[in-house]
């Protein structure tokens, strides 16, 4: 068995645009490795390229250079309906004149399946999305959460290699999307393929991936596990794509490697690249998390820890959490959370009281761009 | 790749000849007669049904000379086709017709020999005499203020807006030359451009041209015309019969007079030639003449034809003596390609002027 | 504003009589016993109908008209149907040429038209007949049934055919399993529409015609000869009388089209 | 590739069957025009019937007042069809396509025999006359409205409405009703909003209707030919007349290329200023 479900080396598209001639260019030189039976999500805003690398996955755009594998074997002119991969479309493009169980079984009828099989197929792949009773139906007398369900069975029937989801929950309401979240991941353990998915919603990315690529304007910009790419973002961009940052620009006054020394609020600080890139003296980005900061009364005793005066500005109640935003004496602002769970050290602080700010050395981080 | 692009080629290709090959058959075997529209009916070639039951004629039709020449000159293929005199020799002078071997009709002898003599270039029969008849003024009796008497009257004022004339550029140009006293077929620069000039004075007077005899009948029906000129006998048989006051003129200056007839085209040979020799006999025959005759109050080529017809359109049309009433109207003469050019432009520039 | 309420029903009635007074007249004088239309009128006939059934060339006519007819929509809509597709789905070098030039045809008069293909024919010898009357009516309805399939192929997502070729079929079995049923309204809308206008096209045909002609062109022919007026307006109220019902039809398919797949 | 084959096949017939019977018979007409007469050889090339063309005052005289009945009945056409898509949209309720198309109906029927039926009724003894003759307006039988330039114009106005009001129709199918809402929410009168939101939202479709009459009624010469008489012949008898009569081709030729350009010029106009979408609601 290959290691690899799906290997990306040196993809790049071109689009030409229609208006204006130009070229345009929706993924550019990515590489990438997707291992067998893995969770795999490209995570990033519209129009970054991660439908497109989906589409060159799945067949439908070939490549303007560089190679696909798909189970190690080179697919990168294969036409879609020759290729292990099935897709799941975000708007499902079920075939609107066939009815539930004809658009699951299009596939097998394709392949010719035998008769008898067709059907036993389809209602198994119905009733693993607990679709069972509507097999007679026309998609449009289906809501959207069931179209979903049959597109996924569409694709499951037909025991594919690799599943690409392409925003597939995207039009659904909240609740539904965390249920079918839930579900997705669920069915990918349990039959153990590879699924592809992409997304622009960080927190379904970092929910349900076992690895996320994180792509901007046609870039592969990280590649990691959600813990790797929340905690360790390589870039500005990505740091500021998932979750909240608080981003202030320093001046590196001495670096050593991947260390480097800056002036926060009057104190010197001491912080590393997340990458383990080396730094050297000049401008850089100073990066922490809301919620890696405390807030500690003016008077009080910050021991071992950086503590830096600062003053309150503004403060929001968000149910679990208050939002405090706060001026260092440098006149930079972070903002800050602080959880409220009756913790001793939970003080309230008012609008233009003066505070300490406190963090440790290891929860920040310096990015250079 | 390129085996499903050649393959489709191969299609669009194979498509195309096959409709080209089916276009040339279907014309090839075609017996088709170039003919006056509403000249059609079987009552006119009942022998040529006898002996060809199963295959009747095409037909395609034609609205006047200047039509059927230029169909005939662009090319298109007839077996038989039914011209005026005053075409026959640019028939001829362009190839378009075979001479006629008369000794194939058993009806050729009936025919008038002043009037086969028209037909008649090089010591050649190329065309056979069927028809002949009048144009004149189509007047309603009751609606004009006064009679007109002459060609001449068409100019006057108190019809303005109730005259419509023939939409032909020779019927024109020679009822206009009538009225200025030019020989239309021996006219020069100067006569032209007076001929333009009348015929351009007339326009005040003209609520249209006619185009078909339908047009003219039913516009002299409806009392929006009240003269319709170069009108044909055919269109005052139709009013006498449906009862409007109508009167077939005679002019001062004469009435028109025609010979139409039949010519077999250059390029049939073969069965369809027989075909032509065939149908050709049918219409001279005595009785498909006379039919015709009745039907359409004309004159017909035969004596004995002209026998049957109905005493009381004899009467009415004058049709005893074809030669003798012939040589009482002004008849169309032969004109040549030249001259047509300078007719045809006088006629353009007449109707597109104010 | 509320008394102007009858205002455009009026105006709505106002042209409906308006369009309608020269059929209802053509119905009438159908079963006038007289060979003029004029008032008064003569006399109640059935007749005409009568001589209808008994003129062969007529009922030839009808059935070249016919023939001309369903083969030149068939090929409009069949050529229609592949361009629409191509400019629809795919971008290619010459798009925009291409579907200006195959758009061209609707905004050039038909006596150009009929002038340029009649030249055309003469040229490289080909008779003037019915194959040649159905080729220029292709070239007239090409446009038509090319913006009605590509309307309603803008109407569904592509993602339809891509989900096809996922799920494992070639890109031509997918238009024959997808496409063509999900446009199939359409495509009968344009063999429909190409069949009405080639059924009543003249000045084109008028060019084009060789001795078989089409309906239009044999009443033209007829009307010249007076006797045959009334026959030919018979023609015309039965012929009214099936249009109708083919506008219908098509109505209904329409209608039809559009609630079948309003997802 | 792939893609490439799909579009090469797709596109073939259509581009074939454009090539040959409608860009070729074009460049053969083109080629007619430089030729001396009918059936003489192309070469030597001659333009003397572009210059005949040119210095015979008629010709443009013609071109110029078929313009202007092309003008004059695109203008009524979309004046009357106007009111007619607007009073369909705004309250014709949801038959308002039946509606349209119930007006539409009468154009399968002979356009030959519809006119024929109208001369009857505008005729000296139709029921027009006979009603004015009747009420003393009129001493005489005169037959109004025909065979003039304002008979062409009626007759084809008469023929356009149904199919001027399609385009108009569907863009003003495609107007959000907020917007007029909105118009009205702001306080303007129903007339401001008509004039200031409706009317301008709905021009792609005026200038659609406005060239989908003015065109083939430019070339118009079956319509002259009926019920123009003696003053409302057009340019299109001439060409037809150089080509079916005159047998002068090469000049025929040169007419219709003129037309042809005249036409292009305003096609190009046209393409700029409204998308396929409003033709493909005439069809």
């Amino acid at each position: 068995m290959e290691k690899f479900s799906v290997q990306l080396f040196d993809i790049s598209k071109d689009f030409e645009e229609t208006d204006s001639k130009q070229m345009f260019t929706a993924v550019n030189n990515i590489t990438l490795d997707i291992n067998q039976g893995e969770f795999f999500t490209m995570l990033g805003p519209s129009g970054c390229g991660k439908t497109t690398t989906l589409r060159l996955i799945a067949g439908f755009e070939v490549p303007t250079s560089g190679r696909i594998l798909i189970q190690g074997k080179d697919s990168t002119g294969i036409p879609p309906y020759k290729r292990p991969v099935h897709t799941v479309f975000q708007n499902y493009a079920l075939f609107p004149h066939m009815t539930v169980a004809q658009n699951v079984a299009y596939g097998l009828k394709v392949k010719r399946v035998p008769k008898t099989e067709q059907e036993t197929r389809v209602a198994e792949a119905l009733a693993m999305v607990h679709l069972s009773r509507l097999g007679n139906r026309m998609p449009a007398q289906l809501s959207g959460g069931e179209q979903q369900r049959v597109a996924l069975a569409r694709a499951l029937v037909n025991n594919p290699e690799v599943l690409l989801l392409d925003e597939p929950l995207g039009a659904l309401d909240l609740k539904l999307r965390k249920e079918m979240q839930w579900e997705l991941k669920q069915l990918q353990q349990k039959l153990g393929i590879t699924f592809i998915y992409v997304t622009h919603d960080q927190e379904e990315a970092l929910t349900m991936s076992d690895r996320i690529a994180v792509l901007s304007e046609g870039n592969l910009i990280q590649v990691g596990t959600p813990d790797e790419i929340y905690n360790y973002p390589n870039s500005r961009f990505v740091a500021a794509f998932i979750g909240e940052t608080n981003f202030l620009d320093v001046n590196l006054d001495k670096t050593e490697g991947f260390k480097a020394w800056c002036q926060i609020g009057g104190q010197t600080i001491c912080a590393e690249h997340p990458d383990d890139l080396p730094l050297f003296p000049g401008k850089a980005i100073f990066a922490i998390r809301p919620e890696k900061i405390r807030l500690f009364a003016q008077n009080s005793q910050v021991k071992g820890e950086i503590a830096i005066s600062a003053k309150i500005t503004n403060r929001t109640f968000i149910g679990t959490d208050i939002r405090y935003v706060v001026i260092l004496n440098d006149g930079q602002k972070l903002t800050t959370l602080t959880r409220l769970n009756g913790d001793a050290e939970n003080v309230h602080f008012e609008i233009g009281d003066k505070i300490q700010v406190s963090f440790l050395e290891k929860d920040a981080f310096i990015l250079t761009e | 790749m390129k085996l499903t692009s050649v393959f489709h080629l191969a299609v669009v290709f194979t498509l195309l000849a096959l409709m080209l090959s089916a276009c040339g058959g279907a014309a090839d075997g075609e017996f088709v007669i170039l003919e006056w529209a509403g000249y059609e009916s079987e009552a006119y070639w009942e022998p040529y049904a006898e002996q060809y039951p199963d295959q009747p004629p095409s037909y395609s039709f034609f609205g006047d000379d200047a039509e059927a020449f230029a169909k005939a000159q662009s090319g298109f293929e007839f077996s038989v086709i039914h011209p005026c005199s005053s075409w026959w020799q640019l028939y001829v002078e362009n190839g378009l017709v075979q001479p006629i071997d008369t000794s194939r009709l058993s009806n050729f002898d009936n025919l008038y020999p002043d009037l086969v003599a028209l037909g008649n270039f090089n010591g050649q029969q190329y065309f056979l005499p069927w028809d002949w008849g009048y144009e004149s003024m189509l007047v309603r009796s009751d609606l004009v203020p006064e009679m007109p008497t002459a060609w001449a009257d068409l100019w006057d004022p108190q019809y303005a807006g109730h005259v419509s004339i023939f939409d032909s550029s020779e019927v024109a140009y020679v009822v206009a030359a009538l009225t200025l006293d030019i020989d239309p077929y021996n006219a020069s620069d100067a006569d032209s451009e007076a001929i333009k000039q009348k015929l351009l004075e007339l326009k005040p007077n003209l609520l249209n041209y006619w185009v078909d005899y339908t047009e003219l009948s039913q516009m002299l029906a409806q009392g929006d015309i009240w003269i319709g000129a170069n009108a044909w006998s055919d269109s005052y048989a139709i009013l006498l019969d449906e009862g409007v006051e109508v009167e077939y003129l005679q002019p001062e200056e004469g009435r028109l007079g025609w010979v139409c007839g039949f010519g077999i085209s250059a390029n049939t040979t073969g069965a369809s030639l027989d075909k032509a020799y065939a149908y050709l006999d049918a219409v001279l025959d005595t009785q498909s003449m006379a039919n015709f005759g009745n039907e359409y109050y004309y004159g017909v080529a035969s004596e004995e034809a002209t026998k049957l017809l109905d005493p009381y359109i004899i009467e009415l049309m004058d049709l005893e003596d074809p030669v003798a009433a012939l040589n009482n109207t002004f008849f169309y003469q032969t004109i040549s390609e030249d001259q047509r050019v300078v007719i045809e432009q006088i006629w353009t520039e007449v109707k597109a002027g104010q | 504003m509320k008394q102007l309420k009858w205002l455009g029903p009026f105006y709505y009635s106002l042209l409906a009589l308006f369009l309608y007074l020269p059929i209802l007249f053509l119905i009438l004088f159908s079963f006038n016993d007289s060979v003029v239309l004029t008032f008064p009128l003569k006399g109640f006939t059935i007749r005409w109908y009568q001589q209808l059934l008994q003129t062969p060339e007529l009922l030839a006519a009808f059935r070249n008209t016919l023939w001309v007819a369903v083969t030149s929509s068939f090929f409009a809509t069949l050529l229609g149907a592949m361009a629409a597709i191509a400019i629809s789905r795919y971008t290619f070098w010459g798009k925009r040429l291409f579907s200006s030039v195959a758009t061209f045809p609707i905004v050039i008069p038909y006596l150009v038209l009929g002038v340029a293909l009649l030249l055309f024919f003469n040229a490289i010898g080909i008779p003037l007949n019915l194959w040649t009357v159905g080729i220029g009516h292709v070239v007239i309805n090409l446009p038509y049934a090319m913006l009605i399939i590509g309307a309603r192929l803008a109407g569904f997502s592509a993602n339809l055919e891509e989900a096809s070729m996922d799920l494992g079929e070639t890109y031509w079995g997918t238009l024959r399993r997808v496409t063509i049923p999900i446009i199939m309204p359409s495509l009968i809308a344009a063999f429909l529409s190409s069949f009405s206008t080639s059924f009543d096209e003249f000045a084109l045909t008028f060019f084009l015609t060789g001795t078989k002609t089409t309906l239009p062109i044999y009443l033209y022919s007829q009307l010249r000869f007076p006797q045959r007026l009334p026959l030919a307006i018979t023609v015309a109220a039965v012929v009214i009388v099936i249009s109708s019902l083919l506008l219908i039809l098509s109505e209904w398919l329409r209608h039809w089209g559009e609630k079948a797949y309003k997802a | 590739m792939e893609k490439k084959r799909r579009v090469i096949t797709l596109l073939s017939i259509p581009s074939i069957w454009l090539l040959l019977f409608f860009v070729l018979p074009f460049t053969i007409m083109l080629l007619f025009s430089i030729r001396e007469t009918t059936f003489s050889p192309i070469f030597p090339p001659t333009l003397s019937h572009y210059i005949e063309f040119l210095t015979t005052p008629v010709y443009l005289r013609l071109l110029l007042s078929s313009a202007w009945i092309a003008f004059v009945t695109a203008v009524i056409t979309i004046l009357l069809a106007y009111p007619l898509a607007y009073y369909l949209i705004f309250h014709g309720g949801k038959h308002r396509l039946a509606l349209l198309s119930f007006l539409i109906l009468p154009a399968w029927t002979s356009y030959l025999l519809r006119v024929l039926a109208w001369k009857v009724i505008l005729g000296s003894n139709g029921i027009i006359n006979t009603f004015l003759l009747s009420l003393g307006l009129i001493d005489e039988g005169m037959p109004i409205f025909l065979y003039s330039q304002s008979a062409v114009i009626i007759t084809l106005v008469y023929v356009w409405i149904p199919y001027a009001a399609l385009p108009i129709f569907s863009t003003l199918e495609r107007i959000d009703i907020k917007l007029i809402e909105a118009s009205q929410d702001l306080g303007a009168s129903p007339l401001r909003t008509f004039l200031r939101v409706t009317l301008p939202l709905s021009t792609p479709g005026l200038v659609s209707a406005f060239f989908f009459v003015f065109i083939p009624s430019l070339g118009e010469w079956v319509t002259p030919s009926l019920v123009g008489g003696a003053d409302g012949i057009m340019y299109g008898n001439l060409v037809q007349t150089q080509f079916l009569r005159g047998l002068n081709w090469p000049m025929g030729t040169v007419m219709s290329t003129v037309l042809l350009l005249i036409v292009s010029v305003f096609t190009m106009l046209f393409n700029r200023h409204v998308t396929m979408k409003e033709m493909s609601a005439l069809a």
